[in-house]
């Protein structure tokens, strides 16, 4: 079993809401010094079988479904477990 | 072809939740709408050429995790997008209304530029500006477009319709950005842009969700896969349109569904 | 104590027959039951007398039966005095899930509203969004399709200084984003539209916040499905979600009173999961519509064991029941909690063998699961299986006969009559304008716009009316159910803690008041409700005394009316470190529309036009928002004259009727100043208007006073004589004309009172809670 | 400045719809070893000063606005940028 983690985040240049939005609650909670507040996803997948092609297989996910790369980029991990 | 003949086929998986209204949309207007779940496609129970149009309808396919759209894209390139484009390259009609629109851009029928299907999107609708779902009315102002379909409305005309949507703002990538929007734009690809009552490109909230050149919907090069974020089945009858009460006697909705029906009567 | 059945299993015997009294509270606190000493005395001495002891399984469903959330029994007594005798010809069906009630000759409106809030004091995301999916699946599983939700929510202020927050209590910023996301997310992923509502904003909300959600749905009256089967060797259908162990014991939570910085057990909490609910109203519909189910509940509190036993109950049979067939998340499960997990987004049909291989083959094509558990039988009695071991045998009926309480109440008449008087001022529009931004009056766009409202395009009057892009509050919605005719029903959802913390009768009888006049505004006639009571801790008198008045207040109303209460929930326990919220009803209200082609709205339409104030304004400032911004104290809360209220209402309708009403809306926090200020916002008009005839009283309170039975109109001059002439035996009030130059003027005789834009009005009104036009 | 990176995830036992509709899609598209799928989210909030606060005010942040400690669970680093 292998564990991959993918972060798939906003490509600079590419305005993300929710992201403001955060910091904008938390200028309101006094927190005054937050500059920049940036939001990502961690996709966590558990799969079977060995790493060697676990990489791969990653990138293809991204690409049929977790990805959209004209807003996103991402970082794979392969983790045994 | 006949309009009592016109197979329009309503796509569904889990999550899909505006089938019902367009169906008895396209049942008023007197032709042969039917729900097809993805399923029934991929399992061989029913067959896309049967039809002359799919209709993909609104809703949280899949519970638009993920990215709105992706999943119920993602389903559709597992099994079906082969048929799919050749049902386009036949010049069959394919709509999507809002999380059909997300449908059809993550699948990359739109906007299709230079291409008639491109195999990684070249476009997104990424989260409203305001971070949040909004629905509300909203003005769109007919563009002169390729769309055969939409010819039952002027060009320069000003409609209102409701949108109902969290992730609707159309952006390109920054490098691709301005080559690309000149590009629709010289192809007469956009077909709907956010203004206010008076016609002036404004921005939030008359654009609700700060897409790039207030575009509310678009067509390909060809004019038969078009989609748009607005809702035309909700804006179909007069007493959907929230002037009713104030005597005015829209029906936005109902021009545009028109449209398709008889393009496909004098075409087929 | 406690000894293992069976080496292989873990199901445990309870030695209760040979335990002492002081043992008997330490096993129903270990094992989470949540009975007292009677009851579990009461429990030994029926082991004693069967002449074996139970298995953990069978405490377990008891527990479960028992509990305050599944029997009433604090309410039962007081429900059956006041609330559930009213009758009514249009009610078809009532004590079931949902309410059934007559629509037109071929079919029934089903609704029902609930209260969520326990689950969503410790996760406003997910307690909030399950509340949706469990009233939905009330709904659904009478046959109906559910086409309309409600949801009354109530929190501590938004700006509460975070430094005074109990320990462990979220800020209610926090909560009230996590509520609203919650039903927003979940109502808007299974596409049904959230038409109506409440927000509210109260201090003695803090530590327990209220969630109510209501839901409604159509259906063919001969279509309707009853929560229960009569008949033998039928197959038990369980369908949608598996089981796990979340939710367990959430029913004997919801009967207990909060400790700050107490651990919740995460078992109670949920998430839910629209992407099963959403097919699964599908597919329940399409079975249905094929007649391929015989009976049909919802898996709510106490799980497949309520379930199970309810429908054999009110069927007069019994159930053999295969626990090992369950489709689980966890592998390693007991018996127990397979028994009563609470997990969410499941369904129990009973389905006869004829009609079974059909039902799976809708469910197939849904990719939803549907097992069969198990079988009724003969004998009323529940027989668990798990694999070859029996762990449960028991009468239905001892299960289900929780015990009734006629808890001690004190009624705590209103301190006698006490006023404080807010010193005039020159002129109110500094008031006026605090209150525009009263979190109470402010606009609710920033949620309302959150829910899409208008999912399956039968929405026809919006939550918010009015022009595109400058919308007002409209009174209630109206949806057209069906797609050939023009009948309508119309939503709207009322309360008032403010007035029923003062007084619980004369508060309750003003929250119906207030449905009655909201129903009206939009030219529906009141037809039925729904009522939602939440209170403290029933063994606090006080608070028993307050539930009996909201109840009196309630029925003294609704039976003067003839409009019934058809279905509701009670939800107590609301008290956290002994500060109990205060005594919150809460009413869903459903209107007929006959036609709604005739809806009336509340934005003003034309430069001109008249504007009449239906019925007096009397001084009764007690609970109103005017004294409560000031911080001032009155116990003189507005009365009702349900004769006027009967009449008033029923020639408003009449009026409507023969279109002589151009706009309508009813006059409730804020006043009449508040009442004309949404007018002019959503049809983007001014006006001017005197007050001084409207009553004989201070010219604040003219513009504040929140009196009963009132309405502000729109009549065309071309009208005006037919509506006075059919007005001839009420009290109206001609106060002055809409104006399209965009200023807004209130006089009181020859004083001018407020002086602002419209302009002006809009960009305080919608202020909160955050920007929202431009 | 100082990078925080907080994950915010579910605890163990909650039921998270959306790592559920993401297994069934990726197995559907042939990613049959995908055995379980957890989605978390990652904030990385930019702050002006200096790191010895840090960890605390973003430990109050979590409290006040990102977590809920009754379903979530959470992890905070510190970064100099
Ligand atoms: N939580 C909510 N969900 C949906 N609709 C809401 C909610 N809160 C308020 N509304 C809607 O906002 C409008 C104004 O609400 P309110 O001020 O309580 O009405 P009223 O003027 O009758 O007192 C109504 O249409 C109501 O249904
Ligand atoms: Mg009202």
């Amino acid at each position: 079993m292998v564990k991959v983690k993918i972060i798939v985040s906003y490509k600079e240049g590419v305005e993300d809401p929710e992201g403001l939005a955060i910091k904008k609650s938390l200028n309101l909670l006094n927190f005054n010094n937050v500059k920049n507040v940036t939001v990502s996803k961690l996709y966590e997948i558990n799969i079977e079988g060995d790493s060697s092609s676990v990489k791969k297989e990653a990138e293809e996910m991204c690409d049929k479904l977790l990805v959209n790369p004209v807003i996103h980029k991402y970082k794979i991990e392969v983790e045994k477990i | 072809m006949k309009k009592d003949e016109i197979r329009i086929a309503i796509l569904r998986i889990e999550g899909t939740n505006c089938e019902e209204e367009s169906y008895n949309a396209f049942k008023i207007l007197g032709t042969k709408p039917e729900y097809v779940h993805v399923n029934e496609l991929s399992r061989g129970l029913k067959k896309l050429n049967d039809y002359q149009m799919i209709f993909i309808p609104g809703g949280f396919s899949g519970g638009d995790y993920v990215r709105a759209g992706a999943i119920f894209a993602s389903r559709m390139k597992g099994t079906i997008s082969m048929d799919l484009k050749k049902f386009i390259d036949d010049g069959k009609l394919v709509i999507g209304v809002c999380n059909g629109f997300q449908v059809l851009i993550e699948l990359g029928f739109l906007p299709g530029i230079n291409t008639d299907w491109s195999e990684k999107p070249q476009a997104a609708l990424a989260p409203n500006i305001s971070n949040r779902f909004e629905c509300r009315w909203i003005y769109v102002k007919k563009e002169k477009n390729s769309c055969e379909f939409l010819k039952n409305i002027d060009d320069g005309k000003i409609i209102a319709l409701p949108i109902a949507h969290a992730e609707g703002r159309f952006i390109f990538s920054k490098e691709n950005e301005k080559k690309y929007l000149e590009h629709m734009i010289d192809n007469n690809q956009i077909a709907l842009r956010y203004v206010d009552p008076n016609g002036n490109y404004e921005e939030y909230p008359w654009n609700p969700n700060g897409s790039l050149y207030n575009i509310a919907g678009i067509c390909n090069e060809n004019g038969n896969v078009f989609g748009l974020m607005p809702h035309p089945e909700r804006a179909f009858s007069r007493y959907q349109h929230p002037g009713f009460y104030r005597n005015l006697y829209e029906e936005p909705g109902k021009k545009i569904f028109k449209g398709m029906v008889d393009y496909i009567v004098k075409k087929f | 104590m406690i000894e293992k059945i069976d080496e292989r299993y873990n199901v445990y015997r309870i030695k209760i027959r040979s335990m002492e009294e002081q043992d008997l509270l330490r096993i129903s606190d270990q094992l989470s039951l949540a009975l007292n000493f009677e009851e579990m005395l009461r429990l030994r001495a029926y082991f004693r007398n069967l002449g074996r002891d139970p298995t953990d399984v069978e405490l377990q469903a008891i527990g479960q039966a028992w509990s305050e959330h599944c029997c009433y029994k604090s309410s039962k007594f007081v429900l059956r005095k006041y609330i559930t005798g009213i009758r009514a010809k249009q009610v078809i069906l009532t004590g079931e899930d949902a309410a059934v009630v007559e629509f037109d000759k071929d079919h029934a409106y089903v609704f029902k509203m609930e209260s969520h809030n326990h689950p969503s004091a410790v996760e406003p995301y997910g307690g909030a969004a399950t509340g949706v999916g469990g009233i939905i699946r009330d709904v659904l599983c009478m046959g109906a399709k559910p086409i309309g939700l409600v949801d009354s929510i109530f929190f501590g202020n938004l700006n509460y200084p975070y430094d005074s927050l109990p320990k462990g209590v979220k800020h209610p910023n926090y909560i009230f984003n996590g509520v609203v996301s919650g039903i927003r997310d979940y109502g808007n992923r299974v596409g049904i539209p959230n038409v109506a509502g409440i927000t509210y904003f109260d201090d003695r909300f803090i530590t327990n916040v209220l969630v109510n959600a209501g839901c409604i749905g159509i259906a063919k009256k001969s279509n309707i499905i009853r929560s229960m089967v009569d008949r033998v060797g039928y197959n038990l259908v369980l369908v949608g979600g598996k089981t796990g162990r979340d939710g367990i014991h959430g029913v004997t939570f919801a009967s207990k009173v909060f400790k700050t910085g107490e651990n919740v057990e995460k078992t109670a909490v949920q998430l839910g999961n629209p992407i099963i609910k959403e097919p699964l109203i599908h597919a329940v519909l399409e079975a249905v519509d094929k007649k391929l189910i015989y009976g049909m509940k919802d898996l709510g509190g106490g799980g497949l064991s309520s379930v199970v036993g309810e429908m054999c109950l009110a069927g007069g049979v019994g159930a053999e029941v295969h626990l090992e067939k369950v489709p689980l998340k966890e592998k390693d499960m007991s018996p127990w909690e397979i028994w009563i997990s609470e997990s969410q987004e499941r369904m129990m049909l009973a389905v006869s063998d004829e009609n079974l291989n059909q039902l799976m083959e809708i469910f197939s094509l849904w990719d939803l699961e549907a097992t069969v558990i198990g079988r009724t039988i003969k004998d009323e009695k529940l027989i668990l299986y798990f694999h070859d071991l029996v762990v449960m045998d028991l009468d239905t009926h001892f299960i289900t006969s929780g015990p009734v309480y006629c808890r001690p109440y004190v009624i705590k008449y209103p301190a006698q009559i006490k006023e404080d008087m807010i010193p005039p001022e020159p002129n109110y529009n500094r008031v006026f304008l605090n209150l525009l931004e009263n979190p109470n009056i402010a606009s609710k766009a920033y949620v309302i716009r959150q829910y899409d409202h208008e999912v399956k395009g039968n929405t026809v009057l919006k939550p918010l009316v009015g022009i595109i892009g400058k919308e007002t509050h409209g009174d209630a919605s109206v949806l057209k159910p069906l797609i050939d005719s023009y009948r309508g029903i119309a939503l709207t959802s009322t309360s008032n803690p403010k007035l029923t913390s003062i007084d619980p009768y004369w508060g309750a009888m003003s929250i119906v008041d207030e449905a009655v006049r909201n129903l009206v505004s939009v030219n529906a006639s009141p037809n039925s409700f729904a009522d939602n009571l939440n209170f403290g801790n029933p063994e606090n008198p006080k608070v028993m005394g307050d539930l009996y008045e909201v109840a009196r207040g309630l029925s003294d109303a609704a039976k003067y009316l003839k409009i019934p209460y058809v279905s509701g929930n009670v939800s107590l326990y609301n008290e956290t470190n002994g500060e109990s919220i205060p005594p919150t009803p809460t009413l869903m209200g459903v209107g007929i529309v006959k036609d709604i082609r005739k809806t009336v709205s509340s934005d003003f339409k034309d430069h001109n036009d008249i504007i009449y104030v239906i019925n007096e304004t009397y001084q009764e400032m007690g609970g109103s928002i005017y004294y409560d911004l000031m911080n001032y104290r009155s116990t003189i809360v507005p009365k009702v004259d349900l004769e006027k209220l009967n009449k008033s209402y029923k020639t408003l309708l009449k009026a409507m009727d023969k279109r002589l009403i151009k706009s309508c809306h009813d006059i409730s926090e804020g006043g009449i100043a508040i009442s004309l200020a949404e007018m002019s916002i959503g049809g983007d008009l001014g006006l001017e208007v005197n007050v001084s005839e409207i009553g004989n009283i201070r010219s604040d309170f003219k513009l504040f006073s929140e009196s009963n039975t009132r309405w502000v109109i729109e009549v065309s001059e071309k009208n005006e004589r037919d509506f006075v002439k059919m007005f001839s035996n009420l009290n109206i009030y001609k106060i002055g004309k809409i104006k399209d130059n965009g200023e807004f003027k209130i006089y009181d005789g020859k004083r001018l009172l407020i002086n602002q834009t419209v302009n002006n009005l809009r960009r305080h009104w919608t202020m909160f809670p955050v920007e929202e036009s431009k």
